[in-house]
């Protein structure tokens, strides 16, 4: 398969939520609701012109009463399962309402309260969901952490949310919860799946430890059947009670700066997504959807939370996080979700295990990889392909396309999402040309995951889709996409500024991102709305648009661009030592060092061929097609964190390099051919040195 | 490559432990049995059931039998012959001393009585291991093929020493004599191994198939954890003769109709299934099958190539053969010590994860 | 003396004599055995091979005339067409110990090597393939049918030791002596020149000591710069006289024939009760063997309608295990854990 | 010692045990006890009969003096799978598993004392044998949990790392519930991380299952740190008994073993 790098997308998807800044202010929770009641969402939906069906046919607005309706309508179809002692231990939704059931009467009997918090910490376990669910029964506000937060991220949420009672999957996180338990004011009860472990805290596993009550699972479920029997009607009078437009959760986005954010939630705002998103997807009660996403991340809470009990499916929970590959294959999902990373682990692997395979299978593997790249996406999408293709394909899927899917599990999905950063274009066609329908969507934790999804026939690599069903997506003059939907987000937990920043009076909300609508109305993301820039022309430049098409090639590592506010674009390249000295070695160019390889011409060759392919693809876009690259050059060292080039998670410093570099920019916008340098470097031992290089600069072709 | 897994997954400890757990290999199976069962009875002729089928069915059974003990248990056997004749004087005894008697449960009785003789000659077992037990076996080969031989009342004091087998029915059916049908010959084997293949599977996946592989594999420590080995040994000496026994019933009364104790029964015949089961695979179910098959067909087809479409003479086909059977099982044991099962093993294996190599 | 005790004796005697035969094929078992660690099932079988090959060369035939023949469609069977135009039988001998050589070389070159670590069951049945391969390389290459040896060895009864016994019965009697072969007397002699030569050959020779070393501890052995692969072909080749040695007298004894292979069986019960390991424990065990089945055929065999020799010795065997798992000379196994 | 063995209290009372083989004397006059659900260590150099110790105690050798009680009864000579259904399972110095079997099978040939359907049942499979067979499962199952052995379930035990062979012989004497838990260095050949694992496991199993613990081990620091009492032998007889404390500053302790191989 040869690269195929012809297109580009850049999402900056559910980041973009977590990075704005933070300040604390107080929200009244239970206080007025502005996203506005069922009622209103109501009239929205017939002006978005589709049936509320399902929806007004019955007046089920919340978790809990789904649940029961649920019970009724799918009573003996599977709810969960769990790989457990071997084998997928299976619950019907009846047995999960009664699970469900018995714990909530469990809390109420701890003195659980309408307005509780109910943290949940663990990784995806059923009892952790029928706490999220039991917790919503009392009107309750479940308020999953993510499992592996250290305990002061656990500590910063118990205390900003006011947790009562902590839902714990095993020793690991009941440690956690009671090493803070001294500065978590509002703290009271500890409740724990797992009592693995935890015999040395308590004998009976219920009692008091250093004033911190523990209570197992199973025995708050014991109690609560007492409770149930002697206060018959007190559940159905709980759930009742509650409605749509009240809060249903607390989703915490793990922040990469800063405190994380409270992004308050209410049943409509979660209930009414997943159900236009099933009904977009024509999710039905038979899907299987593997649950292994963090419990606290909006998607899973979506995907095996909303969706799930909206559309009725099944949820499946892995035996662990190692086993996950395997218990993929075993359940064979038909609805799946993994961000672009997973599946550039899986084909990494797919080529990496081929590697292996003997000359035969290799060519067979290969010859056919091209028969579907050529045929298989077209087939997906719907398209006309020529009879023999058909038939090549067909073969194709026997001996190679399905026994491939089903070493990886995916031999029965109908839908697949991608989502959260961009995703590369060979990646992306590798799973279509199998006949897997993975598509891209675009979402926010704010927006309860869905703004914009691509619908069947309509995928592309280098867009996010049209706007998900209820969704109103708009762009602003100076190019922010921002949107208004019924998954609008209440509000951020004591965070009014926050909010107001975010979500204006009409209901809209910022997303922080650049982007615009194509030809046939997709929207495509290029990149920060304060790192877009413009060329002195007048011309769109997005700088990160660019470096990400850049580095979709294998041999590039890292591209720097200039452009805002110059005449034209120029950029620093960083080869990948070892693609680059993998494709030296095959074609004998000899090199002593990064430096020598660096500046071969043989080298700059290569890149100036992958800059002209990115050329092409940004003139074919008149968004972008101001901002081809005119000048390019190849560093003479790596990009180092420790250079203070790069951040520790390896993002570009762009204004530190400017200012290192800034001889260089100079060459690039001079017209000159060569360009001395010299650098400062910090070598692994922490000692100092300087490198000097004589660096060429090239001219890329400028295409119309 | 044929399989298709992803999706098939077990909610349940019944469905984990099928015998079968991939539906693929389950609905093969059930088709193969079915295909054996209504189609191949209209399609048999005389030379099929003589040559093919009805043979390569009665060897799977002594093969299941003899693998019991040897692959599963760990004892080796060299009594073979010896407990199949015991199974064949058992039957004919049964026949003509009662003929109305339904040949089902005759077969039945034969392999009774023949457990009973080897509970008798595994008693050694308990305290002999190894080589030492191969050949305490066989006395058992020796001394019951001496026996048959030298006491009239084994073949009802014929004069010829010979035991022939009376016709015999099965609801009012021939199986036994010369004018049984091969369909029905075919029919009444292929029930019984349908039976007893199901029946080993499922002694040798429970306890006491533990049990037996527990002594295979490290006697003291089985032992010191609670396995009996009285009780483990002496019922795989119980079971694989019961087996042995049916099988000799079978052999003498279905296909051979008439034999005589040291040339129907002999020693080679012990080597034969000792051989069947190597080379098919110790200690699978399968591998008695394929073993079985792969022996009794081998010879068969050489036969056919160099006999009938060369033309060589028989006896130089017939050394070639023991060279060819001599060579595989060296080389098995060389290339594959676990035998053709375990190839198959290996091969579905890779299908299942084609196209990946591993 | 008595008849009876007369006709026991000769029995004991004839016993002891067909105990040495018994013995001769369990020294070639003890001897791989000591030192591979392979019990060799087709011990009877090499002894088959051996004679075959002796007489083949004996009588001029060439190998795999029968082969050739079918296949060319020619007729040739010997070297030249006088029947008694082979070589003659010292030059023979000589070949038939050159090619059991090359057997031993080949076998440990193409079996052997590769089943190293193998659990000792693998290698037993391994030597069974090995044994069916034989039989059937061996007719093929000199022909099935039964064949004469004769090295000149004398046979037949001895008229002196009737002579000598005649006299030895009361006077009354009409005891016609006793009977004894003067082939089985040879037999004995050379298993005793045999037994010797060997113990010379382990105690005195280099090659001997290395083999000794080899029984007692591979790893040891191999330290000491002897390779194993070499002690094995020596091993296996010594083995391979010692069956030319046990084939010649029981294919002068009875003819070469298949049932020459199965000698290899009764070499079984013989080895259990001497031991795997023991020299001295094959020849004690041949002989009680030897004795034992012909006194048992002697005073039970009529009454259970005789043939008894085919089973009595697996079964003695079988007793004797079931007191003394180890065997006559075998040390006591301390079971550990 | 000398006292009556106390059924609340002692689990298991070795009285005047001498043992030889062929005038080789291994074991001379050892008395010890066992409590209810310790940890109990016997240490000494090699050769000093530790694992000897260990087959009396499951019955396999038979002193030629001494007694054995048991859970309050005094033993008769018996072989030793009738003492492994009294509640004895152990584990092996050197693995002692089935290799031949998966990880599975393994464990459930370790419950092989609680099942009883016969052969016929088992022969047909459906009904109660399977039922016997599911019931166990479940236990067995609930042991892979705890061992962590989930991914390794169906792997033929052949085929794993020494580390784990050593954690499925433990698993599988688990799977017995026995009363007595005998481990035969249970540590030997591990490396730190894997050590650390398997002391948790024995921590974990003297206190979630109750189980009584008699263990042979080199590791000092894993002795100390494990074990409510320790016994010391030396060339067949015993040194010293007592608590870890006791052990470690008793001065011909000091002087046999412990000042001479460690610190």
């Amino acid at each position: 398969m040869n690269c195929r790098v012809t297109k580009q997308v850049a999402i900056t998807g559910f980041v973009s939520g977590r990075s704005r800044a933070s300040e604390n202010g107080e929200v009244d929770e239970a206080g007025a609701i502005d996203a506005g009641s069922l009622a209103d969402l109501l009239v929205k939906f017939a002006h978005a012109n589709f049936s509320m069906h399902n929806f007004s046919e019955n007046m089920n607005d919340t978790f809990p009463k789904f649940l029961i309706w649920n019970a009724e309508r799918f009573g003996d179809r599977p709810a969960m399962r769990e790989k457990d002692l071997g084998i997928w231990q299976t619950w019907t939704w009846r047995e999960m309402k009664d699970e469900v059931f018995v714990f909530a009467h469990g809390l109420a009997a701890l003195g659980f309260k309408r307005g509780d918090k109910l943290a949940i910490v663990g990784a995806n376990r059923p009892r952790l969901y029928w706490g999220m669910a039991a917790a919503q029964c009392l009107g309750g506000i479940p308020v999953p952490i993510y499992a592996d937060s250290v305990a002061e991220e656990m500590q910063y949420v118990l205390n900003h949310a006011d947790i009562g009672f902590v839902l714990a999957e095993d020793q690991e996180q009941v440690d956690k919860a009671l090493a803070i338990k001294e500065n978590c004011r509002s703290l009271k009860r500890i409740i724990f799946d797992d009592a693995r472990g935890l015999g040395d805290y308590n004998g009976d596993y219920a009692g008091n430890y250093n004033g911190a009550p523990l209570h197992d699972f199973g025995v708050v479920q014991q109690s609560g059947r007492e409770f149930a029997k002697e206060n018959p009607g007190f559940l159905e009078h709980e759930i009742a009670q509650c409605q749509g437009r009240d809060i249903g959760i607390f989703l915490y986005t793990s922040g990469t700066t800063g405190n994380p954010k409270g992004v308050v939630m209410t049943h409509d705002n979660i209930l009414i997504t997943s159900i236009n998103s099933a009904k977009q997807d024509n999710l039905t009660e038979h899907e299987e959807v593997l649950s292994y996403l963090p419990m606290a991340w909006v998607g899973d809470h979506i995907f095996s939370y909303g969706q799930a009990y909206a559309a009725g499916f099944c949820i499946n929970c892995p035996e662990s996080a190692e086993t996950v590959a395997n218990d993929l294959r075993e359940i064979g999902p038909t609805f799946y979700f993994a961000p672009p990373r997973v599946f550039e682990n899986i084909l990494t692997s797919v080529m990496i295990r081929m590697e292996d395979a003997g000359a035969f299978k290799q060519k067979l593997f290969h010859y056919f990889m091209a028969v579907a790249n050529r045929a298989g996406i077209a087939i997906l999408n719907g398209e006309s392909v020529a009879r023999k293709d058909r038939i090549l394909y067909a073969l194709g899927n026997l001996i190679i396309y399905a026994p491939l899917k089903n070493t990886m599990g995916f031999s029965r999905i109908r839908v697949a999402y991608t989502a959260g950063e961009a995703i590369g274009p060979e990646i992306f066609d590798f799973f279509r040309a199998l006949g897997i329908n993975i598509k891209q969507l675009y979402g926010q934790t704010e927006a309860a995951v869905f703004v914009t999804a691509q619908p069947d026939g309509e995928v592309f690599a280098d867009t996010v889709g049209k706007p998900s069903l209820g969704v109103e997506v708009k762009i602003t003059a100076d190019g922010e996409v921002i949107y208004r939907s019924p998954g609008v987000f209440h509000s951020y937990h004591k965070n009014d500024e926050a909010t107001r920043k975010t979500k204006n009076e009409q209901g809209w909300v910022m997303t922080g991102d650049a982007g615009y609508f194509d030809d046939i109305g997709h929207l495509k993301i290029i990149d920060r709305v304060k790192d877009v820039g413009k060329l002195r022309g007048g011309a769109l430049f997005a700088p990160k648009y660019i470096e990400n098409k850049l580095k979709f090639f294998p041999q590039i590592q890292e591209a720097v661009t200039f452009g805002a506010e110059r005449d034209f674009v120029t950029v620093m390249v960083n080869i990948d030592l070892e693609a680059v000295g993998n494709w030296a070695e095959r074609n004998n160019v000899a090199y002593a060092s990064y430096q020598e390889l660096a500046g071969h011409p043989d080298v700059y060759a290569m890149i100036l061929k992958n800059i002209e392919q990115v050329n092409q693809d940004l003139s074919a876009d008149p968004h972008v097609a101001g901002s081809q690259i005119h000048r390019f050059l190849i560093l003479h060292k790596e990009l180092d964190a420790d250079d203070g080039e790069l951040t520790r998670t390896r993002k570009v410093r762009r204004r530190i390099i400017a200012e290192k570099y800034a001889v260089l920019v100079d060459a690039l916008y001079s017209g000159a051919n060569t360009c001395f340098i010299k650098t400062e470097v910090t070598f692994e031992d922490g000692r100092k040195g300087e490198i000097n290089a004589d660096l060429n600069i090239m001219d890329v072709p400028y295409l119309m | 490559m044929f399989y298709r897994e992803s999706g098939d997954f077990k909610a349940t400890y019944n469905k984990d432990q099928q015998i079968f757990t991939i539906a693929l290999d389950r609905w093969f199976v059930i088709l193969f049995v079915a295909f054996a069962f209504l189609v191949v009875p209209f399609l048999i002729n005389d030379y099929w059931e003589k040559s093919v089928l009805v043979p390569v069915l009665v060897w799977s059974i002594a093969a299941l039998g003899l693998n019991i003990l040897v692959g599963y248990c760990g004892q080796l056997s060299l009594g073979t012959g010896g407990f199949m004749a015991v199974g064949a004087y058992a039957s004919y005894k049964l026949t003509t001393a009662f003929p109305e008697l339904n040949m089902f449960i005759v077969v039945l009785l034969s392999g009774g009585i023949t457990a009973f003789v080897g509970i008798l000659f595994g008693l050694p077992s308990l305290r002999i291991k190894g080589f030492y037990l191969a050949v305490a076996t066989l006395a058992s080969q020796f001394f019951l093929v001496w026996l048959f031989n030298k006491v009239p009342w084994f073949y009802n004091y014929s004069a010829s020493g010979m035991i022939i087998a009376p016709e015999r029915f099965v609801f009012g059916i021939a199986i036994t004599g010369p004018n049984a049908p091969p369909w029905a010959t075919y029919l009444f084997c292929l029930t019984i191994v349908v039976v007893f293949a199901l029946i080993a599977k499922n002694l040798t996946r429970g306890r006491i198939g533990r049990s037996w592989m527990a002594i295979r594999d490290m006697d003291i420590a089985a032992e010191i954890i609670g396995v009996s080995p009285l009780y483990a040994k002496l019922s795989a000496f119980a079971v694989s003769s019961f087996y042995i026994g049916v099988a000799g019933a079978l052999f003498f009364s279905v296909y051979l109709g008439a034999a005589e104790p040291t040339e129907a029964f002999g020693i080679d015949k012990s080597f034969l299934v000792l051989f069947m089961i190597i080379i098919g695979g110790l200690g699978t179910i399968f591998g008695s099958f394929i073993g079985a098959a792969f022996m009794t067909l081998m010879p068969v087809l050489f036969k056919n190539i160099m006999v009938g479409g060369l033309g060589w003479p028989t006896d130089l086909v017939a050394h070639l053969i023991l060279i060819l059977i001599g060579g595989l099982i060296m080389f098995f044991l060389i290339v594959e010590p676990h035998g053709l099962a375990q190839l198959w093993r290996i091969a579905k294996e890779k299908l299942r994860l084609w196209p990946f190599p591993h | 003396m008595s008849l009876e005790l007369l006709n026991t004796l000769e029995v004991i005697l004839n016993g002891l004599m067909t105990g040495v035969m018994y013995s001769l094929v369990a020294l070639g078992f003890v001897l791989i055995f000591k030192a591979s660690g392979v019990f060799n099932y087709a011990q009877g079988v090499m002894c088959l091979f051996a004679a075959l090959t002796l007489v083949g060369f004996q009588t001029g035939q060439i190998p795999f005339a029968h082969l050739i023949n079918v296949i060319f469609g020619t007729e040739y069977h010997h070297w030249s067409s006088d029947i008694t135009g082979g070589m003659n039988s010292f030059l023979a001998i000589v070949l038939t110990v050159i090619v059991m050589i090359g057997f031993a070389y080949i076998v440990e070159r193409f079996l052997l090597r590769h089943l190293v670590n193998q659990a000792p069951i693998i290698l037993f049945m391994a030597t069974i393939g090995l044994a069916f391969f034989m039989e059937g390389f061996g007719d093929l290459m000199w022909g099935a049918n039964i064949k004469p040896l004769d090295l000149g060895i004398p046979s037949g009864g001895s008229f002196w030791w009737e002579e000598v016994t005649r006299t030895w019965a009361t006077a009354d009697s009409k005891y016609i002596g006793m009977y004894i072969d003067v082939l089985d007397v040879w037999a004995a002699v050379i298993a005793v020149l045999l037994v010797i030569v060997l113990t010379l050959f382990s105690q005195f020779t280099k090659t001997g000591r290395a083999l000794r070393a080899v029984a007692d501890d591979h790893q040891a052995a191999l330290t000491v710069g002897i390779s194993l692969r070499t002690i094995w072909v020596i091993v296996w080749s010594i083995a391979g006289i010692v069956a030319l040695v046990a084939g010649i007298m029981w294919g002068s004894k009875s003819g070469v024939q298949f049932s020459l292979s199965l000698i290899a069986l009764k070499a079984l019960p013989v080895l259990i009760l001497g031991g795997f390991t023991s020299i001295p424990g094959a020849i004690v065990g041949g002989l009680i063997i030897g004795v034992g089945e012909k006194l048992f055929e002697f005073w039970i065999g009529p009454m259970v309608g005789g043939a008894t020799e085919n089973w009595f010795a697996y079964v003695l065997a079988l007793f004797f295990l079931m007191f003394r798992p180890q065997g006559l000379y075998g040390e006591k196994i301390i079971e550990r854990v | 010692m000398g006292h009556q063995p106390n059924i609340n209290d002692m689990l298991l009372e070795v009285k005047n045990i001498s043992l030889s083989f062929g005038g080789v004397k291994v074991l001379s006059d050892i008395s010890f006890d066992i409590k209810r659900n310790e940890i109990r260590a016997i240490i000494g150099p090699n050769g000093a009969g530790k694992s000897s110790m260990l087959n009396i105690i499951n019955g396999f050798y038979h002193p030629q003096q001494g007694e054995i009680w048991f859970n309050g009864h005094k033993r008769v000579s018996e072989k030793p799978f009738k003492i492994a259904r009294q509640g004895i399972a152990r584990t092996f110095q050197n693995i002692a598993l089935f290799k031949g079997m998966s990880t599975l099978d393994n464990l459930m040939t370790g419950r092989i004392t609680k099942m009883n359907t016969n052969i016929f049942w088992q022969a047909l499979w459906k009904g109660p044998a399977e039922r016997e067979e599911i019931q166990h499962r479940e236990r067995v199952e609930q042991i892979i949990d705890f061992l962590k052995i989930q991914s390794i379930r169906k792997t033929p035990v052949g085929r794993l790392p020494y580390g784990m062979q050593k954690r499925v012989e433990l698993g599988r004497a688990l799977a017995a519930e026995a009363k007595l838990l005998l481990l035969d260095e249970p540590m030997a050949g591990m490396n730190l991380e894997e050590k650390q694992d398997m002391c948790r496991f024995i921590l974990d199993v003297n206190d979630e299952f109750d189980t009584t613990i008699a263990l042979i081990e080199h590791d000092m620091g894993v002795v100390m740190d494990l074990s409510d009492r320790v016994v010391v032998l030396d060339y067949g007889r015993k040194l010293a008994d007592g608590t870890p404390d006791e052990v470690r500053n008793n001065q011909t302790v000091i002087d046999a073993y412990l000042g001479v191989v460690h610190d």
